[in-house]
């Protein structure tokens, strides 16, 4: 296949670049001036079925190695770090309820974050803070990064693993609003901290 | 996540509650080395009362509440008969279930409110929003992830950059600067990270000793410390109601309650 | 072109290799028994003419941009260079405070600040003057640019995570003290009253 030579432009920023790309910033670094989406889409193309592939996560283009390679190209190499079982979670809260605060998940896991959580998933670039919400105590809420795509090997927010069916089942609602939606008569406008009232009654 | 592949925790559950009404149990023998059973496995109350619910064996949809209060019930009991010092959380969880189960087993028409129902359900949503995260999470961990399954160029020449000097931080390292500038120059304060509670042991050793020197029917309230903070307070009531029982029952103490959520009166046996 | 799957793999060892390889490394990355030449000279075939091509040298193979392109690739005087710890934690301290006289930042810091740090920071663009403080001598000082809030990526200073936030997210743990304590630095009196006052103001 011969490429023309805003394509071979394309492949070439995109094989010596650090880390992903948009299209905007191809096209500057290439310095063209039409759109650089078709020359991507043809690139990818290109690729596919090779040993190397053209992803875009998140809206940002890169290289990566096949993933069905990976039973191979794994030897030799270390396993990343392990993250904790609450750091997966906490992780996974925040990527399907994103933007959400701490107390949300708190609220959700039951128990309070450990220091060192979100300190460890904002280090991997994974999470960061993304504004605070607007309501008393004006909280910082925390979302996931272009990097958390690119590292889990999601083009974008839609593709994270069931996260329609968990929409559709509700189960990414406040558990308040899925009592209402229950029609379950709510007599305490409060949260969780019902659960506090139990223990009083002794 | 699911599947038929037991967690260590859950075999301990299994031994724990040597039943078998839930799952194949692993009968412990008589003279068994002591058991290992600790909260430490959990990642508090609600970690526990998932692994208790996936131990039903049935859809997190069709789990029975009522079964799942008392499988809690049962393991802190057993817990509390092993003497393992509880975290007050596992306590106020279990006051929490023994008061739902008690509205659940009531006849309609004197169900206080809000309704043993609501509240159940409740439990029901928090539990499966946790399991849903939980398996998320697992899928999420098990995707063709950077580094592991696939792979970038480890060392890629860069890019000619329009500006001839560029300066990378990120809003990480900002953040991160800053807590250490904060930790370096704040005037130490050292908090202690444990919050209070009365440990089990301790609420035994108080209320038999506070026993002896009541001469009548006195009640539970009366044996916590007066002027013990509210986090404290919360701690030793639900410690020194699960010690009153474990004293029960060992024929030191008699329990009275007039009625259905009255106040406890406890006595020194064979007064 | 369809590639083999022992060509699929040489080709993502190449890809993924921290330098030029031999045939006998490729052959023992890939885990291919057979001889690994005819399928690196079908890939550098393929690759002639593109944007990216598969040279040998010194008997040892590897990817690189294609020469006609290779304007498009950094001089080495470009190096990004990062912000050295110093100048992070100024830069931390002026958004945080802002506005902020140089000798607050060093009440704050407990270091001196060297000039340079503060002119680095301003080349950057993330620093600007900002008037003077009227009090006797009337000492400049500085805030943070729209840039600075674009680079990291805030829509606001308000995003910045409070001391609570950095508490939890166990940001504020004196994990690094005693690293710190190593390095050889000047102490200043640390008024511990001008932190409060720049706290308020966030």
């Amino acid at each position: 296949m011969t490429l023309s030579m805003s394509e071979r432009l394309v492949e070439a920023v995109l094989f010596a670049a650090e880390g992903p790309l948009t299209a905007q910033e191809i096209a500057r670094h290439a310095a063209i001036e039409e759109g650089v989406l078709p020359h991507l889409k043809a690139l990818a193309d290109h690729y596919s079925g090779r040993g190397i592939e053209l992803v875009e996560r998140g809206g940002r283009w890169h290289f990566q190695t096949a993933p069905d390679l990976s039973y191979i190209l794994r030897r030799e190499r270390e396993e990343p770090r392990k993250l904790s079982r609450a750091a997966v979670e906490t992780l996974a809260i925040i990527a399907y309820h994103e933007p959400v605060s701490r107390a949300e998940i708190e609220a959700i896991r039951g128990v309070q974050v450990a220091k060192g959580t979100l300190d460890v998933l904002m280090e991997a670039g994974w999470v960061r803070p993304a504004g605070r919400r607007e309501v008393p105590g004006r909280p910082l809420i925390y979302a996931t990064t272009a990097d958390f795509l690119a590292h889990f090997g999601l083009a974008s927010r839609r593709d994270l693993p069931g996260i329609e069916d968990l929409r559709a089942a509700g189960l990414l609602d406040p558990i308040d609003l899925a009592m209402e939606s229950m029609e379950v008569r709510t007599l305490f406008d409060t949260d969780e901290a019902d659960e506090g009232d139990g223990e009083e009654e002794l | 996540m699911s599947g038929d592949v037991r967690a260590p925790e859950q075999l301990e559950i299994d031994r724990l509650l040597g039943d078998s009404d839930w799952a194949d149990p692993i009968r412990r023998k008589p003279g068994d080395a002591v058991l290992t059973v600790s909260t430490e496995g959990w990642e508090g109350p609600l970690d526990l009362l998932l692994a208790l619910a996936r131990t039903q064996k049935v859809d997190l949809r069709e789990i029975s509440i009522l079964a799942l209060v008392e499988q809690y019930l049962r393991f802190i009991e057993e817990a509390v008969e092993l003497r393992l010092e509880l975290a007050a959380d596992y306590l106020v969880m279990a006051a929490w279930l023994a008061y739902l189960k008690s509205g659940l087993l009531l006849p309609r028409e004197a169900q206080p409110d809000p309704s043993p129902e609501e509240l159940a359900l409740r439990l029901h949503l928090r539990l499966q929003r946790l399991e849903a995260m939980r398996e998320a999470g697992a899928r999420l961990m098990a995707r063709d992830r950077i580094g592991r399954d696939v792979f970038l160029r480890p060392a890629p020449e860069g890019l000619h950059r329009p500006k001839s000097i560029v300066w990378q931080a990120s809003l990480f390292d900002l953040i991160q600067a800053y807590g250490h500038v904060k930790a370096r120059t704040a005037p130490r304060i050292h908090i202690v990270a444990r919050r209070p509670v009365m440990t089990l042991e301790e609420a035994i050793e108080r209320v038999s000793r506070l026993i002896g020197m009541k001469l009548d029917w006195a009640d539970l309230r009366s044996f916590l410390p007066e002027h013990a903070d509210p986090q404290l307070k919360r701690s030793a009531l639900a410690s020194s109601f699960v010690a009153a029982l474990e004293l029960a029952k060992q024929g030191r103490v008699e329990i009275r309650q007039e009625a259905t959520f009255a106040p406890l009166y406890l006595k020194a046996a064979g007064q």
